[in-house]
């Protein structure tokens, strides 16, 4: 335990692999967050906040499993914002963080596996798991009267869980899938797959894959060939490049993203345009919110040690207390310091449940002239 | 006597990092000459004509034609400067068909080759036959006549051929030796390595024989056969 | 010993080998000579069970051994050289040799743990057998030399030091002379009747050298065509006008007109 | 230097790098370096002993580690309740009703006499033994999928200790080497290589869509351990005494532990098989297997059965591979199919292959151990070269922001400039074959 | 009509995709062909070529869309491809210059090399997303269709469309002309030979006078410039993505050596096999049965061979089959 004037966070993410264009939006949210932390000067002894980044390559366990446990007992860090993928993911906690006691919040790691997964209350997430999100979409696609879908995901853990959990809901609620196609990401080219989606038909394709991935791959080819052209995307498929690649060819098209309309999304947004990254890219609101977390954590607990401050982080993300939003950390950080409550709600209204992962709030958007259009939030 | 066309002189030196394979080896030829290099496998005859040709470093010593240095040359500006030679192993392009195998052979060539290359078929009429086939499919000694003639289609201004009659029957060894008679009559000077050496060394004007890397026996073909050291020791009694 | 039964090899529409028919009686030094191309190789290839044959049948004492594989060959205790040499390239000579024996017990996985002794004296006996053929070869001094790394002539000879490694039934020579110094090829020949006197191998030889040939071998078959030619002593052989046409010729032209300038 | 000098001189260096890591980073990081290192260069031995012995192309390391991988699941994982009875067995009748088919079909192919009636019959076979998988397998691999999805929806394992799935993995790869190596071993050089590889990738296809298999793209996480949890050492007063009297904090000494323990398991399973490797490269097989690489024909001549002999050792290489899999998977305690990427796991393997020198198991060896820890290390050395690079520079310059954010592609950046300087200064390998 | 319609889904959905996919595998494979042909050995490291090739054209097609240049209905990308093309070419001679040269003195075994180019890729991909990042970047322009599924249906009154890009029609029509220049090129001019003589035996390619130097900058010259065509079309058909490229390599590999390495049309045919193989086993036929068949037989499963999640195996399967029946492809590829 005890005041320091140093605390430094590791952040690992896939900075090379394939995500590796979605990271970095992610690392610098998480470090606007520190950078935030260390210029108000509140948190334990006004300690600095040193970010220290990692490569988790996404895919490659032993990599990544070299790079924590080089964060942790090499560069001494007191924290862990990541991974990002839900297999190194894993990989980390039972490997690195449990045996070495370390806290870790993951803004994207969504499998349900996690939910269940060994962890010595080390471990929290700020993206909800896919097991709500396929229960939500079910929601939104039902109250459009849309009971016929096709549906293609992307064949890792995230798709495969998403789908499968989107699979049952949808035809619980008496909805038919006319198939279930996995694609890869990265690959050359979609034609297979959009070949056998057409073929099945459906009033909407769905696509639980990644923005820049394969899921943009599909949907392009969909629209060229004129196999779809309304979709439905959850929420790897959220992101500005939506309205940049396609535009008004997707007029109609829904989707629904992690979000609250409280107001933390729109300012995630206009701190990312004020310092350089996309706002709005994937899991960008969600690091800056796991970075938060642990910082707040940390300020709760009066201390930097993980055994200390892990048993925090579920108080200060949800209520009772004030809320804060992002770019308000100082704000928490003083009531903290005076022994206040707070209810941290930031870019993606945070309620972290059961198992310490998030409730799962989501803004349900559809697209109109080409823009992202937010319909409502549920 | 004045200096040779062609003369690898006192030359020593081997492969790559290795040991010297020569040592001090002299081997000369003039226009109009055919010398022949005889000597038990592993002399070291191979290695002379490589070193001649510049495949190998010579370390000291020092090749020249025509009285210019070329000790430095690589392979193929020695090519340029008329040089034909044809290799005792892998001497043919296996993949490629007979024809383009000879037209490789005029690479540098920039008249018209059609005329030699009809000498060429004239000489090998297997060849002809098989103009379109890969020579990599030939029997061994039909590889042998693509060989020699892919040398013939470089016109060279010196001819050197390492055992050219290996495995080629008799009636071809006869026609072989033939043309290789007449080219050097057009003054060509020939330089040709040879186990056949008793029928080698009747047309040749100049004999070497070779032991481990050194001249061992100098002298016109004619003395050569009749010496019956070397008879018995090289040339199979 | 062998008997070659109508056999055709072709290569697309070429037909190497075109219904080739020959006996080789055991205990024979068998010549078999042809113009370039006739097919001769072909038909080792095809007998040794390196080419399947198009059609035909090839006996071994009775038995028939078409389309058996060489090593299958190998084993019945017939061996074979090749024209072009196929030495094994990043090993030294002596391994080259001492590879040759079958059924050597440290071929077996097991035994290079757990019978290391025996495998031991097995190799002390092979070394001793290697060396002794390098030395007749002439070539003892490249015994630790990569084989890769030798002289054409020497390649060759290492084609020939393995067929005596074993003891062969039969041993099919391909141009073992080409490109090996007359004097050492006289030796060479000396030891071949020696085999073939004292230990009763078989040998089939191809050759050029008619002087080899005639030393050697009885009967002498001469192919042409893919065909057999003619069958007999060199004698024989060396009369008969097809063969003088197709493969002896007559001689130098130019070498008197040579003689005269 | 003499050639064994330099050997130990280069050994030692890699150990030097290996407490290098230990003294300026942490013990943590150089002993788990040295793990994966060992299981490297297990790999690497499998891989020189088919390259490097019997000059086999095989660009599918990554089919066979994944194999072992999936040993560890089948061997050490509880049963999951009800799955065998749900549709275990009817998967397993499926399974063998597809083999019983293809044997058939082959059979008849070697039996009947060449024609068409062959032909249609064959296909008769193989297309009625499709659908009667099929209809068999498909209900199987339904009910089996439906136990518990999130959290289970496989076969389970059998529940034993899981070093009993490393021989286990070695002997699944070598049976799928088995079946690979008498359909594809006709192949030569970049053929086999792409084959091989393509090879591969089936298997992968297999264990991340066969979700009734090991959970596919879900992963297993969780997977039992040779050596205790850290977590149990951490509340064992017993081992806190110790380490405390040896002047270590737990946490600390409890991952110190278990990672030695590791690294003993996995020296010794090196050790044992390098001995064998080298035992026969040296002996009259090791020279027969060269031969046979030089030149095949010739050796053929020379009695020796090259089709036999190559899928020998094709399977061997495999098992071995397939054996460093399952410690591998041990190691991570999670299989994770999405990761097979060839790049890692059969690429690296090559590059340590080659850049030990081939044929030469000590080179292999050396390979794994020296490549892995650049493999591993590259990404701070890049961090640390962009950072001098940058040194110079002002704080907030765009070049410098633009440098720093690049970073982290400066680990394939780095290792591909190591990879060459290397190969540069010793173009046959760091120990060339002799 | 419906005999029509399902000519018409079967060639939207199977033929054009697989025509077009099939034609940027054959520009691939191409220059894999044409490395593994001549200099004899696998280049690893072509997708990162391909990746920097066009990397160049977008970086000049940027400049060139802000200086208000176009190419009408063609993309403006077609403009930048000389500058590319030669931006590429300087890498790779660069490239050759400084690592292979060396192996190449040393007769260095094909396996040296292939790792060797293995560094290179990894150096060619870091300076790709160096200097460009790592992300999507969209530089295409001009007419995206030559015919679009809705403009189909307009003009014929099909119920069924029938799409044709742009890209894919250049694509096919660039790789057929790259190949039947390639073969002609090699096997008719006197440099084109010199390059196989060269491949076929380096030692006496130097004794027929033959620079082996200048052999090995044709050939690197040459697959700079197919490397960047077809990394070019490639961008333009999908998006530029650096990650994409490497993962092309595979794919590409595979449809070389199914045609035969060292063989351009084997290269084409290779990228056609391949292409056809992924899209027509997982094609699901219930569309085209539906038109075809009376309506009491329709089916009412999806008439799928195999799923997707397959497709990549698939291919693989059907390169292991062609290579069992070919052992060096389909039209006898060299083997080192
Ligand atoms: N793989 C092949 N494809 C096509 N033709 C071939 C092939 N192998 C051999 N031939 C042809 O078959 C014929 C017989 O060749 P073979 O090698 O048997 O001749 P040979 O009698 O041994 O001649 P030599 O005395 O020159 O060695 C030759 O004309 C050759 O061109
Ligand atoms: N590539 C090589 N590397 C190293 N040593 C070699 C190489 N080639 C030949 N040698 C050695 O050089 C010596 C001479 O070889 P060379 O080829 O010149 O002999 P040669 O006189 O031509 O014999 P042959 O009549 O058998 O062709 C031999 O002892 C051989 O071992
Ligand atoms: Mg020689
Ligand atoms: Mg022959």
């Amino acid at each position: 335990g005890g005041h320091a004037k140093e605390v430094k966070l590791g952040i690992i993410f896939g900075f090379t692999g394939p995500i590796e264009s979605l990271t970095p939006p992610m690392a610098a949210a998480a470090e606007l967050a520190m950078k935030e932390v260390t210029d108000s000067g509140l948190l334990l002894d006004a300690a600095t906040v040193t970010p220290i980044r990692a490569d988790s390559t996404c895919v490659d366990a032993a990599a990544a499993t070299a790079a924590a446990e080089r964060l942790i007992t090499s560069d001494k860090i007191d924290g862990i914002v990541g991974a990002d993928c839900s297999g190194v993911t894993g990989a980390i906690l039972a490997n690195v963080a449990v045996p070495n006691g370390m806290v870790m919040i993951s803004p994207s790691a969504t499998s349900p596996a996690l939910s269940t997964a060994e962890d010595n209350g080390l471990f929290f997430r700020t993206a909800p798991s896919d097991a709500r999100q396929g229960a939500v979409m079910t929601e939104v696609l039902m109250e459009m009267g849309i009971k016929e879908v096709a549906l293609t995901f992307t064949n890792n853990d995230y798709g495969k869980g998403l789908a499968t959990s989107f699979e049952e809901a949808f035809k619980a609620a008496g909805g038919t899938v006319t198939i279930t196609a996995a694609h890869e990401d990265g690959k050359a080219d979609y034609s297979a797959e959009v070949g056998a989606l057409a073929a099945a038909g459906g009033d909407r394709l769905v696509v639980a894959g990644y923005l820049d991935q394969g899921g943009s791959g599909i949907v392009r080819a969909s629209l060229d060939s004129g196999a779809f052209d309304t979709f439905h995307f959850p929420d790897g498929m959220y992101g500005a490049l939506l309205e940049e690649n396609f535009g008004d060819e997707i007029d109609g098209s829904t989707g629904q993203v992690p979000g609250t309309d409280s107001p933390g999304a729109g300012t995630i947004r206009e701190m990312g345009d004020a310092n350089g990254f996309d706002g709005t890219s994937s899991f960008v609101a969600e690091s800056y919110d796991a970075a938060a977390l642990v910082m707040l954590a940390m300020q709760a607990a009066n201390s930097k040690d993980p055994a200390d401050y892990k048993g925090k982080v579920m108080d200060v993300a949800n209520a009772p207390g004030e809320k804060i939003y992002p770019g308000e950390l100082a704000k928490a950080l003083q009531i903290l310091k005076d022994g206040g409550d707070i209810d941290y709600v930031g870019g993606t209204a945070v309620e972290l449940i059961g198992p310490g992962e998030s409730a799962g709030n989501y803004r349900q958007y559809e697209m109109k002239g080409g823009k992202i259009t937010t319909v409502k939030y549920r | 006597m004045s200096e040779p066309f062609l003369i690898g002189d006192t030359m020593t030196g081997g492969y790559g990092k290795g040991p010297d394979i020569l040592h001090d080896c002299t081997i000369a030829v003039n226009p109009g000459e055919i010398a022949v290099i005889v000597g038990p496998n592993g002399a070291g005859k191979s290695t002379a004509m490589k070193a001649v040709f510049g495949m190998l470093e010579v370390r000291s010593g020092s090749v020249r034609l025509d009285g210019e240095d070329i000790t430095k040359l690589s392979p193929q500006d020695r090519v340029v400067k008329g040089m034909g030679f044809v290799p005792q192993t892998s001497n043919i392009f296996t993949t490629m068909t007979v024809e383009e195998n000879l037209e490789m052979g005029a690479f540098i060539r920039t008249d018209d080759f059609s005329q030699t290359m009809e000498q060429v078929y004239h000489l090998f009429p297997i060849l002809k036959e098989k103009r379109y086939q890969a020579a990599g499919e030939l029997s061994g000694g039909q590889r042998q006549q693509v060989a020699v003639g892919r040398a013939l289609m470089t016109q060279p201004k010196v001819l050197m051929l390492d055992e050219p009659t290996a495995g080629v029957s008799p009636i071809v060894m006869d026609e072989l030796f033939d043309r290789i008679i007449e080219v050097s009559r057009t003054g060509i000077p020939i330089l040709m390595v040879e186990q056949n050496a008793r029928q080698a060394l009747e047309i040749a004007d100049k004999g070497y024989v070779l032991v481990q890397g050194r001249n061992a026996y100098t002298g016109t073909g004619k003395e050569l056969l009749a010496d019956p050291e070397v008879r018995k020791s090289f040339l199979g009694g | 010993m062998i008997v070659v039964e109508d056999v055709h090899k072709h290569f697309g529409g070429f037909h190497a080998v075109d219904g080739a028919s020959l006996e080789i009686t055991k205990g024979s030094i068998t010549g078999l000579i042809g113009p370039n191309g006739a097919g001769k190789t072909t038909l080792f290839n095809v007998i040794a069970g390196v080419l399947p044959p198009t059609s035909g049948r090839v006996t071994m004492d009775g038995e028939d051994i078409t389309g058996l594989p060489p090593h299958e060959l190998f084993h019945k205790g017939l061996l074979r050289t090749f024209q072009i040499a196929h030495e094994f390239g990043s090993m030294s000579c002596r391994e080259n040799l001492m590879m040759v024996p079958g059924a050597q017990s440290g071929e077996t996985l097991w035994n290079t743990w757990f019978g290391r002794k025996r495998i031991a004296d097995e190799e002390r006996a092979l070394r001793a057998k290697a060396d002794e053929v390098l030395e007749f070869l002439t070539i003892e001094h490249l015994s630790d030399h990569k084989a890769g790394q030798v002289s054409g002539g020497q390649k060759k000879l290492l084609e020939l030091g393995r067929t005596m490694m074993v003891d062969a039934k039969i041993v099919f020579l391909d141009e073992v002379g080409a490109g090996v110094n007359r004097t050492l090829l006289n030796t060479i020949g000396d030891a071949i009747i020696r085999l073939n006197q004292e230990r009763g191998y078989t040998f089939v030889v191809i050759e050029h050298d008619m002087d080899f040939i005639g030393r050697l071998c009885d009967p002498v078959i001469c192919m042409a065509e893919g065909k057999v030619l003619a069958e007999g002593t060199l004698e024989e052989i060396k009369a008969n006008e097809q063969v003088i046409e197709a493969y002896l010729g007559t001689g130098l032209k130019n070498k008197d007109q040579l003689e005269g300038a | 230097m003499s050639e064994p000098m330099k050997n130990t001189f280069l050994f030692a260096l890699v150990g030097c790098l290996i407490l290098l890591t230990g003294f300026m980073q942490s013990w943590n990081t150089a002993l788990l370096i040295l793990n994966m290192g060992l299981i490297s260069a297990i790999m690497a031995i499998g891989v020189n002993l088919q390259w490097g012995f019997a000059g086999l192309f095989n660009v599918g390391i990554m089919g066979f580690v994944a194999l072992g991988g999936l040993a560890a699941v089948l061997v050490a994982t509880p049963p999951t309740p009800g799955a065998w009875s749900a549709g275990g067995y009817r998967v397993v009748l499926a399974l063998v009703l597809g083999a019983a088919t293809v044997t058939a079909a082959v059979l008849v192919n070697a039996r009947l006499p060449k024609g068409r009636n062959r032909n249609m019959i064959t296909l008769a076979i193989l297309v009625g033994g499709f659908f009667l998988y099929r209809g068999v397998f498909d209900p199987g691999v339904a009910a089996i999928e439906a136990i518990n999805p999130a959290a289970a929806g496989n076969i389970g394992g059998i529940n034993l200790p899981i070093l009993l799935a490393w021989p286990v993995g070695g002997l699944l790869a070598a049976g799928a080497a088995w079946l690979i190596g008498k359909t594809a071993l006709g192949l030569r050089s970049d053929y086999l290589a792409i084959a091989t590889l393509g090879i591969a990738e089936i298997i992968i296809a297999v264990l991340k869509n066969e979700d009734w298999l090991a959970r596919g793209v879900k992963n297993v996480i969780g997977l039992p351990r040779p050596v205790p949890y850290e977590i149990d050492l951490q509340n064992d007063p017993g081992f806190v005494e110790n380490a405390v009297s040896l002047g270590l904090d737990p946490v600390t000494a409890s991952t110190l532990y278990v990672k030695l323990g590791y690294s003993v398991l996995f020296a010794v399973v090196l050790l044992v098989l390098l001995w064998m490797a080298q035992m026969a490269l040296k002996s009259p097989w090791g020279r027969m297997m060269r031969a046979i690489r030089d030149n095949e024909v010739a050796a053929e001549a020379m009695g020796k059965d090259v089709t036999r002999r190559h899928l020998q050792i094709f399977v061997l290489g495999s098992a071995v591979c397939g054996l460093a899999g399952a410690m591998m998977t041990t190691l991570d305690g999670q299989l994770t199919p999405g990761t097979y990427q060839p790049l890692r796991y059969t690429f690296l393997i090559w590059v340590m292959v080659i850049v030990g020198g081939s044929g030469n198991n000590m080179g292999a060896v050396l390979g794994g151990m020296l490549i892995w820890f650049l493999w591993v290390q590259v990404e701070p050395i890049g961090l640390f070269l962009m950072q001098v690079i940058t040194s110079g520079m002002s704080e907030g310059n765009a070049l410098k922001e633009h440098l720093i954010d690049s970073a982290a592609h400066m680990r394939l950046f780095t290792m591909g400039i190591v990879l060459l300087l290397v190969l540069r200064f010793a173009p046959r390998g760091l120990i060339p074959e002799k | 009509m419906d005999f029509l319609n399902a000519i018409v889904a079967l060639s939207n959905f199977v033929l054009v995709p697989a025509i077009a996919y099939g034609s940027q595998l054959a520009l691939g494979a191409l220059g894999v062909t044409l490395i593994y042909g001549i200099l004899r050995f696998s280049n690893f490291a072509h997708g990162d070529t391909m990746a920097f090739g066009s990397m160049t054209a977008v970086l000049v097609t940027w400049w060139l869309q802000s200086l208000g240049v176009s190419l009408g209905p063609l993309p403006t990308a077609l403009l930048a491809l000389p500058a590319a093309i030669l931006g590429c070419m300087l890498l790779v001679l660069f490239t050759d210059r400084v690592v292979y040269k060396f192996y190449r003195e040393q007769k260095a075994k094909p396996v040296i090399l292939v790792i060797v180019s293995m560094g290179v890729m990894f150096i060619m991909n870091g300076v790709v997303r160096f200097i460009i990042g790592p992300n999507d970047q969209k530089f295409s322009d001009g007419e995206r269709f030559i015919i679009s599924a809705r403009e189909f249906k307009q003009l014929t009154g099909l119920r069924e469309g029938l799409a044709i890009k742009t890209t894919q029609g250049i694509t096919v029509v660039v790789a057929i002309i790259a190949v039947a220049l390639l073969f002609w090129f090699l096997n008719r001019t006197r440099t084109g030979k010199s390059m196989r003589a060269y491949s076929d035996n380096e030692d006496l390619a130097l004794l027929s006078g033959i620079n082996p130097e200048r052999v090995v900058m044709y050939t690197w010259m040459i697959v700079a410039a197919l490397a960047t065509v077809a990394g070019v079309l490639y961008g333009l058909d999908k998006s530029f993505k650096p990650f994409v490229y490497f993962q092309l390599l595979l794919p590409i590999f595979a449809s070389a050596i199914v045609g035969g390495l060292g063989n351009p049309l084997g290269a084409i045919a290779g990228g056609f096999v391949i292409a056809f193989s992924e899209v027509t086993i997982t094609y699901a036929w219930k569309k085209v049965l539906k038109y075809m068949m009376p309506e009491s037989l329709e089916p009412n499963g999806l008439v799928q061979l195999l799923s997707t999640d397959y497709k990549f195996a698939v291919s693989f399967v059907i390169l292991l089959i062609v290579l069992l029946f070919r052992p060096t492809g389909l039209f006898k590829g060299k083997s080192v």
